[in-house]
């Protein structure tokens, strides 16, 4: 693999307009709060977060192209998603008397919609 | 080593021959096992996000109180601050494997440079909320300070976790002062650069984690956000 | 003496539900057996059919596939595992689902190093029974335990304290467990369906007498519970006529300080045992051993052990009394 | 011989001239696991004393000679030994070292030096555990599971051992990294994926447990250190934290460390049987493929340890029904083994002999821990002894015995010699009666209520540890005699030749036996399946100047 016959000027202005780019979206994390889907804040953080990150590999990182290093990264990034998905998904949106433990108690009491009522949750 | 490494050759039955890929002079090899160290890094970051995320649905509000304390055009300026240092620090590949050795010396030293501004940036934070009695082992974070947990919860990981992350940056300098010195003893040059390679993932990488940690701490309450978790 | 003296009444089953569990291992036990000898039965036979002396090089045969085979011994499988999926589940499903608190007796129960507290609801004079039950080495048993009708509905509400660290409430005869976790709630139930008495074991490991950690559950007939839950008897079995103890001696059983130290010896429990603490030390010193253990810690114990006492003045001056006393 | 890239003294730092430096600093992966083999055993034998003492101390209820706290010292020492310095590096360590670079005819690991120095990382780790044994506040009595918040307000020393504990984690990463990436890139010519020996499928599943699962412990410890000494709140439930969470990250780690045990343990398995069959094994990809469906689905069951925890209903039965899933392709890799005994001929020497031994003792180990994952049923043996002789079927019975299947078979390969069968054989027998006499009656102990981790314990229970100690004498006298018969064949056993066993892989076609310094003299084309057997003999042969084939 020849890693050295690259065009300079041609790679240096792709790292400029990733740049750009990012320094946009940037931007846009900032405004965003205070403009467009204030109701889904912290959706929308992510969602930006994920296109700087999908820029930063892709180009910073050279991931274009690298089809068994990429598979690699989405069976890790799998991984953790799966994490996720069970730990907070299914665990502790179950969470188990949760308005009788002292670890959920909130300075503000806890709205009553939405926490659904489990299926071995007695009444209070 | 003084031989030179020469690369073997496999003969199948047919008598064709194979060239033999052994660990010497391997760039993809080298490659893709920092890749495989990224990973590692990925999944220790993902275990404190999900950390963070679990008491994040116990306490939504709490979480969101916490996060609109935050100084966010300090994390602002630094989030550009890491921006602009991995474009410095590809410019230096990029150099590096075009010959300009020179050049890629003085992208490694800027990068630096703005690695140790991100973390005097950093300081600043975190003495402010010192002053705050924002602190671990501190005032409000204390066990038996009235403070509300999901807040205490809060900050603990952001210490823990930016605390981590400036550990990284820490390194990353080491990194970049030992690639420089390797760069001077000729074992890193424009046909040989795995090394500068992988510490520009590896900047990367660290780049990457505070893409996450930057809204996921300071700007999930900005605006005044009501969840929408 | 309130129930017999050893801990016993592992074999036996009392909770409803606890049928529904040994069900659920047997019906696992024989789909083991046959899993476990669709492998090993064949393993035996070839062994011996094919052994070196008995096969010629030519009759080896290379066989690398077998689909129909293969499908067999991945289909079957899967579908007794569902099977044993289906009964886990189904055995956990009632044990897990808390019947009304209106038509239960819910009782919190308190697990922390190294004693059970209990706590009744207030009965009709107003009066909450409190129950401490401590493992009395020297008897080998347990001191009072937790006092229940049959064929009644039990809720647990357990919890530990936050400085605590977590315990498991376990009830071997009931084939029921669940952690007591610090900070948290957890829940189990159960309606025992014998009278007798069964053991309670701390199944999470939590220090140095984990294995000391015992209680009872004494399941009564109602009538002799009601008799008794509405007085404010510390047990149904104690003596009306036994001679009185003094307040410093029962504050001394409700906390638990019996679990760690002996009063009439000097032996370890896990803290120093009190004979004669009285002379070695001053009212202030020991009072402050209560309120605040880490400081003045003796030589060969460490600090972080005892917890800290946040007992009412008087309490605390009887317990040291008793102390000093020794009665 | 084409090329003097090497010397005498290659793969060491420097070309040292003592040959005890050659080896200190050695980076050829046949002696790195050496050494790696050395150093667990050390350390093994300690844990076997706990062990023992345990043993010793269970003869009969109330306290013989241990207290409480050095009890609950002795298991966790035994614990963290056994699991963190011995049977996690274990196989992978050892004969992924010596053994997986031979039979995909690489010349070493990808990164060689990385490999010394994750064996030196490996050493540090394994002394930081030791040290605390001689601080003053002990060593840590917490369990290998370090659960807080116990593991955060003990007064023992846990922070040496979680520390100690993060080292080997990192060892253990980065030796799944360089395995990964030796698999990927240095396979000879010809091989791909499919021409792999499953040995090397079984290094390469694990590589991927090592690599993905291990950096949720090591931050799991660190952020309990961090609870310890910095107060973040995250396990301490006074801050809010929840002791719950630790346990999660605990067992996303430790569940598929499990099958990081295991898999690699099976790999050997799958050499042994065909070999010892003289016939090509069945379903080579089914096996394959079922070591990495096991390790993937062993990233998603974790929380069949936690199903009396206090997690949600709800999540108990997502992950009871995932588990059973694992069960599946284990038994599938099983089906193919006896299938490969079908029509073979089966010679009964002493590898053959640990292997179908077990074969018994997994699928009791395996089976029992299906019955553990019935929700229900756990519910009532979860924290029993039915558990401990649950992972001890399971790690004894399933990875001890296919290490010890592994050390009969690749014998000759490392050492040249052959050991005495007749004696291998009678501690064979040993080893398997006691095993079983040592854990059997723990079923049923666990069964009828005896918790774990109970240095004393109730009378009625007292019968099943008398027999079990009988057990565990008989088992130890067996391990012994067994080393004495790997000693006496090191040092006085017939010189064995390079390939005793007529098996087929690669490392058996080497020039000289023990393996020399640079592996194959040349790299061979590998146009062939790993386990091509014909009327008994292997297939493939080569001329060992040239590695080209000559059948
Ligand atoms: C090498 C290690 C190893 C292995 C391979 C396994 C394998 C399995 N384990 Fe085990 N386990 C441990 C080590 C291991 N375990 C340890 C160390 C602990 C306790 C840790 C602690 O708390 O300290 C533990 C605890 C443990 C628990 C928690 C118990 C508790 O604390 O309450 C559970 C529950 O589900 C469980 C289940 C299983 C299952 C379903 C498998 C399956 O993978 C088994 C699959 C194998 C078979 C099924 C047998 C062979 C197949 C056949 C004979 C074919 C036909 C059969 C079928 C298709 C079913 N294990
Ligand atoms: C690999 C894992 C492993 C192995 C092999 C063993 C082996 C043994 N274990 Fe164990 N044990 C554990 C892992 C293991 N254990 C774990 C994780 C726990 C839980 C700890 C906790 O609760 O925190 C435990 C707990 C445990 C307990 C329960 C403590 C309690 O809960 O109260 C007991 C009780 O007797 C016990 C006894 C034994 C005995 C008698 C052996 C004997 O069988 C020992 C004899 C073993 C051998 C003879 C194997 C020989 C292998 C070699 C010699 C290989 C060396 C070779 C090379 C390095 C190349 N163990
Ligand atoms: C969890 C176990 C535990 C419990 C419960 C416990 N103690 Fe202690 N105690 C200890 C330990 C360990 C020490 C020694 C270390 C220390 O001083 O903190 C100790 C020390 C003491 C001392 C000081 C002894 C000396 O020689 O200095 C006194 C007095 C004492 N305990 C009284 C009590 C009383 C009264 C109670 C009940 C209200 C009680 N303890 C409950 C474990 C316990
Ligand atoms: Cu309480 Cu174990
Ligand atoms: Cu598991």
């Amino acid at each position: 693999m020849d890693t050295n016959n690259i065009d300079y000027k041609k790679e240096q202005s792709r790292f400029f307009k990733v740049l750009i780019g990012l320094l946009l979206l940037t931007a846009v994390t900032f405004i965003q709060p205070h403009l467009f889907l204030t109701e889904a804040n912290f959706a929308a953080q992510m969602f930006i977060a994920v296109l700087k990150a999908w820029l930063i590999i892709m180009y910073y990182m050279h991931l274009k192209g690298e089809t068994l290093i990429t598979w690699m990264a989405g069976f890790s990034l799998f991984i953790v998603f799966t994490f996720f998905a069970i730990v907070i998904g299914v665990d502790v949106q179950h969470f188990q008397f949760k308005d009788e433990s002292h670890i959920t108690e909130s300075a503000i009491p806890l709205h009553e919609a939405g926490h659904e009522s489990h299926s071995t949750h007695s009444a209070h | 080593m003084s031989h030179e490494y020469v690369p073997e050759i496999a003969t199948d039955r047919d008598g064709k021959q194979h060239e033999v890929q052994g660990w010497q002079d391997d760039f993809y090899g080298g490659k893709l096992g920092f890749w495989l160290f990224m990973f590692t890094e990925v999944l220790m970051f993902g275990a404190m996000f999900m950390a963070l995320s679990y008491y994040n649905t116990l306490h939504p509000q709490e979480f969101l109180d916490a996060s609109a304390s935050l100084n966010r055009l300090l994390g602002g300026i630094n989030t550009v601050i890491l921006l602009i240092s991995a474009l410095t620090m590809g410019l230096g590949l990029l150099k590096m494997r075009t010959g300009d050795v020179k050049g890629a010396k003085l992208m490694i030293w800027v990068t630096m440079l703005l690695a140790v501004a991100f973390l005097v940036i950093k300081g600043f934070e975190w003495r402010a909320e010192y002053h705050h009695g924002v602190f671990l082992m501190h005032d409000k974070l204390l066990a038996d300070s009235s403070f509300p947990l999901g807040e205490k919860l809060f900050f603990g990981l952001y210490f823990t976790m930016t605390g981590l992350h400036g550990f990284h940056i820490i390194i990353g300098i080491g990194l970049m002062l030992w690639l420089l010195k390797r760069i001077n003893a000729e074992k890193v040059r424009p046909d040989h650069h795995i090394l500068h390679w992988n510490i520009a993932l590896y900047w990367d990488i660290v780049h990457l984690i505070w893409v996450f940690v930057f809204p996921y701490y300071y700007m999930i309450g900005a605006g005044g956000a009501t969840g929408g978790h | 003496m309130d129930v017999n003296n050893t801990l016993s009444g592992f074999n036996s089953m009392a909770a409803t539900f606890s049928k529904d569990v040994d069900q659920a291992f047997w019906i696992n036990f024989w789909i083991s057996i046959i899993l476990g000898l669709s492998v090993l039965i064949p393993m035996f036979y070839f062994a011996w059919k094919y052994r070196a002396s008995n096969v010629k090089d030519e009759e080896i045969e290379n066989i690398t596939h077998n689909t129909k085979l293969e499908i067999a011994w991945t289909l079957i499988p899967t579908i007794m595992m569902m099977f044993l999926f289906y009964y886990g589940y189904s055995s956990m499903k009632t044990l897990r689902t808390m019947p009304a608190e209106s038509e239960s007796i819910v009782i919190q129960v308190e697990g922390s190093k190294w004693k059970w507290k209990y706590e009744y609801p207030a009965n009709k004079n107003g009066f909450v029974h409190k129950i401490t039950s401590v493992y009395d080495k020297k008897i080998g048993d347990v001191k009072r335990g937790l006092y229940v009708p049959v064929g009644t509905n039990i809720i647990l509400k357990m919890t530990a304290p936050l400085n605590d660290v977590i315990h498991s409430y376990y009830i071997p005869a009931f084939r029921m467990k669940e952690d007591v976790v610090p900070g948290r709630t957890t829940k189990q139930w159960f309606k025992a369906d014998k009278v007798g008495t069964y053991d309670v074991e701390c199944a999470e490991y939590c220090g140095t007498a984990h294995s000391y950690m015992y209680s009872k559950v004494v399941v009564m007939e109602q009538a002799e519970y009601d008799a008794w839950f509405a007085t404010e008897g510390k047990t149904p079995y104690e003596d009306a006529n036994a001679e009185p103890i003094s307040k410093g001696q029962a504050l001394y059983e409700d906390n638990g300080c019996s679990g760690c130290h002996s009063i009439d010896s000097t032996d370890t429990i896990v803290g120093p045992g009190l004979k004669g603490i009285g002379e070695k030390h001053d009212a202030a010193y020991l009072k402050n051993a209560l309120v605040n253990p880490d400081k003045d810690v003796p030589e060969g114990f460490f600090p972080g052990v005892m917890p800290p006492f946040a007992l009412p003045d008087e309490d605390i001056a009887e317990l040291v009394k008793y102390m000093q006393e020794n009665k | 011989m084409s090329k003097t890239y090497f010397d005498e003294t290659h793969c060491a730092y420097g070309h040292p001239k003592s040959k005890f430096m050659q080896w200190m600093l050695t980076i050829d992966h046949k002696r790195i696991g050496i050494m790696y083999a050395a150093v667990m055993f050390f350390y093994f034998f300690i844990a076997l004393g706990t062990a023992f003492m345990m043993r010793l101390e269970l003869l009969a209820p109330g306290a013989q000679f241990l207290d409480g706290d050095s009890f609950n010292q002795a298991f966790t020492l035994h614990g963290v030994i056994m699991i963190f310095l011995f049977i996690v590096p274990g196989i992978p360590a050892i004969f992924g070292n010596i053994v997986m670079p031979l039979m995909i005819g690489a010349k070493d690991v990808s990164f060689p030096k990385l490999n010394w120095f994750t064996f030196w990382l490996y050493v540090v780790g394994t002394l930081v555990a030791m040290a605390s044994l001689f601080t003053d506040a002990g060593f840590a009595d917490t369990g290998w599971t370090f659960y807080a918040p116990y593991s955060i307000t003990t007064g023992t020393n846990v922070i040496f051992t979680l520390v100690a504990a993060f080292i080997l984690g990192m060892a253990s990463i980065l030796t799944g990294l360089n395995f990964l990436v030796t698999i990927h890139r240095l396979r000879a010519p010809g091989m791909d994926f499919w021409k792999m020996p499953l040995f090397v499928w079984g290094i390469y599943a694990t590589a991927w447990i090592q690599l993905l699962a291990t950096p949720v412990v090591g931050i799991t410890l660190i952020l309990a250190v961090m609870e310890k000494y910095f107060g973040i709140g995250i396990f301490d439930p006074a801050k809010g934290g929840d002791p719950v969470l630790f346990e999660h990250l605990f067992w996303i780690y430790s569940h598929p460390a499990v099958y990081l045990m295991i898999l690699p343990a099976f790999g050997i398995m799958s050499e042994i049987i065909p070999t010892f069959s003289r016939r090509e094994i069945f379903g080579y990809r089914a096996i394959a493929i079922s070591s990495a469906s096991i390790a993937g689905i062993g990233y998603l069951v974790w929380g069949h340890h936690l199903y009396t925890s206090g997690m949600a209903d709800t999540a108990k039965v997502v992950f009871s029904f995932l588990t059973f899933f694992v069960a599946i392709p284990t038994g599938i890799k099983f089906y193919d083994w006896i299938a490969t005994m079908y029509k073979g001929k089966i010679i009964l020497s002493t590898p053959m002999l640990w292997a179908l031994g077990t074969i018994i003792t997994f699928t009791i180990g395996g089976l029992t821990g299906v019955t553990i994952a019935m929700i229900g049923v756990d519910i009532h043996l979860q924290d029993t002894y039915y558990t401990v002789a649950h992972f001890h079927y399971a790690m004894l019975g399933g990875v001890a015995f296919l290490l010890f299947a592994g050390m009969h078979y690749w014998f000759p390969l490392v050492t040249g010699k052959m050991y005495n069968e007749a004696h291998a054989k009678i501690a064979f027998y040993l080893n398997f009666v006691g095993f079983n006499l040592l854990w059997f009656p723990m079923f049923i102990a666990g069964y009828y209520g005896m918790p774990r981790r109970y240095f004393d314990y109730l009378p009625e229970f007292q019968i099943y540890h008398q027999v079990s100690f009988a057990g565990a004498v008989l088992f130890i006298s067996g391990v012994i005699y067994m080393f004495v018969v790997f000693y006496k064949g090191w040092t006085k056993g017939e010189a064995s030749g390079t390939n005793p066993w007529n098996a087929t892989t690669l490392e058996w076609h080497l020039p000289t036996s023990p393996a020399p310094l640079e592996n194959h003299t040349k790299v061979p084309y590998v146009d062939f399946n790993p386990y091509e057997y014909h009327h008994g003999q292997p297939v493939v042969k080569f001329d060992y100047k040239t590695m080209q084939r000559i059948d």
